[in-house]
């Protein structure tokens, strides 16, 4: 293609009233929205009976002991070691001891993994619905029209994207029809986003306090996992440890780090 | 090299850190959709235009660190005294500076240009539209 | 501080509108220019480039914005674990001004407070108790 | 200052729950209308405690009502303070055996309630019936052993029993939950004190406890720059071992031991150049120091003065 000189196109103001400014706000007020139902769509934590919640906080609390134990002395790690590793090998802190060892539960059957991956379903679709109806919204109104000019050049592989439905040969690629202010938009808008929601999103904060007032933590064990297994693990893990602890020479770190 | 055992010994504040970025990145895509705006008023075009964009969030990392930065860390009298740690291996040396606010130098002086940049084309486009119509 | 942060952002907004405004007229009246005085040769030169006053309008109104929108931004917190909580212990909640001069809502002095205080196990029979004692024994003094 | 009715006021001096307290009639005044916020529950529940302590039984009764009205009378937590407020307004034992029958009740429907599990245990121990409240609070740990605040609370029944292994045992379980807290190091070495104070003079262990005491608050120092708590104990620590002078007794296996006497030496130095820095500091109110507690600064006076040393 030979050099063209800089091309000026003559646009009807009336194209920015009519179709850049109802996609922005389209697009800003389905952002908006979707902040507002993803807080909403937020299912309360399910009730736990006593030993499931017994059976997962036991297993928080090895994770604890083994991430932690460099605040302890050798000695009373130790004791704490001892404890844990024999009733977590004996499996005292099951839902159902007798299901020790027992088969691997069908993730599907269970309800409770049924529901986090609702919870991760209705996520996504909170994504994918509005942006498919938008992007058929505007291909089917303000398709075929070019409204604006990139303000930096780009290669000529990037013109099929941009100008989707204006079928001109020789137009730059820096010509841009409304498809492509709506990707812009999508990534762009984020800082938006930032700005309106994130300085002083009450919403979020909110559902956290009702979180709090429920009471009951968040699902430890993902779907189909054993907790048999995941205890037996956490054993050998605590028994691997090579103790040390944070107040070993801590007097001569002081010593050495704050002098007066 | 720190192991994690020096962060056991002088852990990270989690939440400050969450805090400090968050104040930086709201700072940034705001400054950045400023910038868009005025790029798109004088007209830049292709580098003239990444190149402004890259000046002025480094000048408003300048900014911020003169202002929140620098004068933050000498305000408390009686305070740098007992900071001159001498040999301390680990975190606890370097509490001046980016460093006693961010992780690393990098994050504050050059996140900011990949935080706003979207945010920057976005409305650099559209002010560039507007204006020469 | 806030409302000098504040002043400062609208002011360099004011000043970028204008900037905008004066612009898109010039760019407007260009066209206009070129559309009436050369009908046939199509290619004339874009709108040729910005007068200086303009360029100049804009860059010193996005300065301004930026050092507004700096000043406006909420100070820092150290990150290092003894210095933050050093800073808790030593300024209590005057290390935590937010920039309009009251504690910043997050702040919520030593978080592991509570686990001295124990919120959900107070007694508090002995502490109406301990307070009618302390009215009965005058009451007043401590006042802070 | 005035106090915030934003955090809890369990800490605060009677002065300033007084404050509080008479803070009801302007908040109540204020109708439900509007946006909610965080704030807003958080300022009614604190609001009902201050009142409750103070004895204005009237306004803890209307903050109570607002609550329930809100979360429902079927919220654990709602429930927890309706239930403290019977405690409050009961008058004999008769009252508060009731209170507990009702607990008892609740928790027959539904053993993993945990706001009203606490407020039996407390309720129990408010009553004098220690032993119950300890053996209600291990069963509790039994089968919610990440709590914090009720190890805390475990480790301070044991203490007040005198029982210093267990509570100490209890406290490191509160460390392993929240390794961070300065607070807790600095609790855990003042219960190592005390246990070293009265487990009777020389032997192994009392100078065991002593080491870890020191290590302790030399570790709430070190999460905690200019920590005044932990530079009293430290002081507290150092000039009882350099009064003693003792000989390095065995320790078993795995426990720390006590440092070269040189280093004892340089830490009383360091803790008394500081305690005396802060109290000075702090006195003349210089910016960026008033964050201390007065009570806390004039002890640390008295303990300097007693050492003959005022600079």
């Amino acid at each position: 293609m030979a050099q063209v000189p800089v091309q000026t196109i003559h646009r009807d103001p009336q194209l920015f009233y009519w179709i850049l400014f109802p996609i922005t706000i389209v697009m800003i007020l389905t952002g908006v929205l979707r902040h507002y139902a993803s807080v909403l769509m937020q299912s309360a934590p399910k009730k736990l009976d006593q030993k499931s919640i017994r059976e997962q906080r036991s297993l928080l609390h090895g994770i604890n002991v083994r991430s932690n134990f460099h605040t302890l002395s050798k000695k009373s790690f130790a004791t704490r070691r001892d404890a844990l590793v024999t009733a977590f090998e004996s499996g005292a802190y099951l839902k159902d001891p007798e299901r020790a060892g027992g088969g691997q539960p069908n993730p599907l059957s269970d309800p409770s993994s049924m529901e986090g991956m609702m919870g991760m379903m209705k996520n996504q679709m909170a994504m994918i619905i509005p942006n498919t109806l938008i992007m058929s919204w505007i291909n089917a109104f303000f398709s075929g029209y070019v409204i604006m000019k990139l303000p930096f050049p780009l290669t000529i592989k990037f013109k099929s994207m941009l100008q989707a439905g204006v079928m001109t040969k020789d137009m730059d690629p820096r010509w841009m029809s409304s498809i492509s202010w709506y990707f812009l938009c999508i990534f762009g808008l984020q800082s938006v986003f930032n700005f309106l929601l994130g300085s002083d999103n009450a919403a979020s904060q909110m559902a956290q306090q009702m979180g709090g007032m429920g009471g009951a933590p968040a699902q430890m064990f993902g779907p189909g996992v054993d907790p048999d297994k995941q205890f037996k693990a956490e054993a050998e893990n605590l028994a691997v440890i090579e103790h040390y602890s944070v107040l070993d020479n801590v007097e001569d770190r002081l010593l050495e780090g704050i002098s007066v | 090299m720190l192991s994690e055992r020096d962060y056991q010994i002088s852990p990270i504040v989690q939440e400050s850190v969450m805090h400090n970025s968050k104040a930086l990145q709201n700072l940034q895509s705001l400054s950045a959709s400023l910038f868009g705006i005025s790029a798109g008023i004088l007209g830049l075009e292709s580098y003239s235009g990444f190149l402004f964009y890259i000046f002025f969030s480094l000048l408003t990392s300048f900014l911020l660190y003169t202002t929140h930065i620098l004068s933050a860390s000498s305000t408390p009298k009686g305070y740098k005294e007992n900071k001159n740690v001498t040999g301390h291996k680990g975190l606890g040396s370097g509490v001046t500076g980016v460093k006693r606010y961010f992780r690393g130098g990098y994050e504050f002086w050059f996140g900011g240009v990949g935080n706003g940049f979207a945010g920057f084309v976005l409305t650099w486009t559209l002010f560039y539209g507007l204006v020469r119509a | 501080m806030t409302w000098i942060s504040k002043t400062i952002t609208v002011f360099g907004g004011l000043l970028l509108a204008h900037a905008c405004y004066s612009a898109q007229e010039h760019a407007a009246l260009q066209s206009f220019k070129a559309a009436a005085t050369s009908t046939l040769t199509s290619s004339t030169p874009a709108a040729s480039s910005l007068p200086v006053d303009i360029a100049i309008e804009t860059i010193v109104a996005t300065l301004i914005t930026v050092l507004g929108l700096v000043l406006g931004t909420r100070p820092l917190r150290p990150i290092q674990w003894r210095v933050w909580a050093g800073k808790i212990e030593r300024e209590g909640e005057e290390g935590f001004l937010g920039n309009n001069g009251e504690v910043e809502k997050d702040y919520m002095g030593n978080p592991f407070s509570y686990l001295e205080s124990r919120p959900s196990f107070v007694d508090i029979r002995k502490q109406r108790k301990e307070f009618s004692q302390w009215v009965k024994n005058g009451g007043s003094q401590g006042k802070n | 200052m005035a106090p915030s009715l934003l955090y809890n006021p369990a800490k605060l001096p009677p002065s300033a729950a007084l404050q509080l307290a008479q803070q009801a009639p302007i908040v109540l005044q204020q109708s439900l209308s509007g946006t909610e916020t965080v704030d807003q529950w958080a300022t009614y529940e604190n609001l009902l405690l201050s009142c409750l302590r103070t004895g204005d039984d009237e306004a803890a009764a209307k903050c109570m009502d607002r609550l329930e009205e809100r979360f429902g009378a079927d919220n654990e937590r709602v429930m927890a303070l309706r239930g403290l407020l019977s405690e409050a307004q009961a008058e004999n034992n008769g009252e508060l055996e009731a209170v507990l029958k009702q607990y008892d009740a609740i928790l027959e429907g539904n053993n993993t309630n945990i706001p009203i599990t606490k407020r039996r245990i407390a309720l129990l121990r408010s009553m004098g019936r220690v032993s119950d409240a300890a053996s209600a609070l291990v069963q509790f740990l039994d089968f919610s052993p990440t709590d914090a605040e009720a190890w805390s609370e475990l480790s301070d029944l044991y203490f007040s029993q005198g029982l210093y292994s267990q509570a100490i045992y209890a406290l490191e379980e509160v460390l392993l939950l929240s390794p961070n807290a300065w607070n807790i190091h600095a609790r855990l070495g003042e219960l190592q004190y005390m246990a070293a104070t009265t487990s009777g003079n020389g032997g192994g262990s009392q100078q065991k406890y002593l080491a870890e005491a020191l290590k302790r608050f030399a570790r709430s120092i070190e999460l905690c720059d200019d920590y005044l708590r932990g530079y009293y104990g430290l002081k507290l620590v150092t000039t009882r071992l350099l009064k003693e002078q003792a000989k390095q007794a065995k320790t078993d296996e795995g426990e720390f031991t006590l440092p070269e006497p040189r280093t004892i030496q340089r830490l009383d130095e360091l803790a008394t150049a500081k305690l005396s820095e802060i109290v000075r500091h702090s006195s003349l109110k210089d910016r960026g120091w008033r964050g201390y507690d007065e009570r806390e600064v004039a002890a640390a006076r008295e303990l300097l003065s007693q050492n003959g040393i005022e600079r």
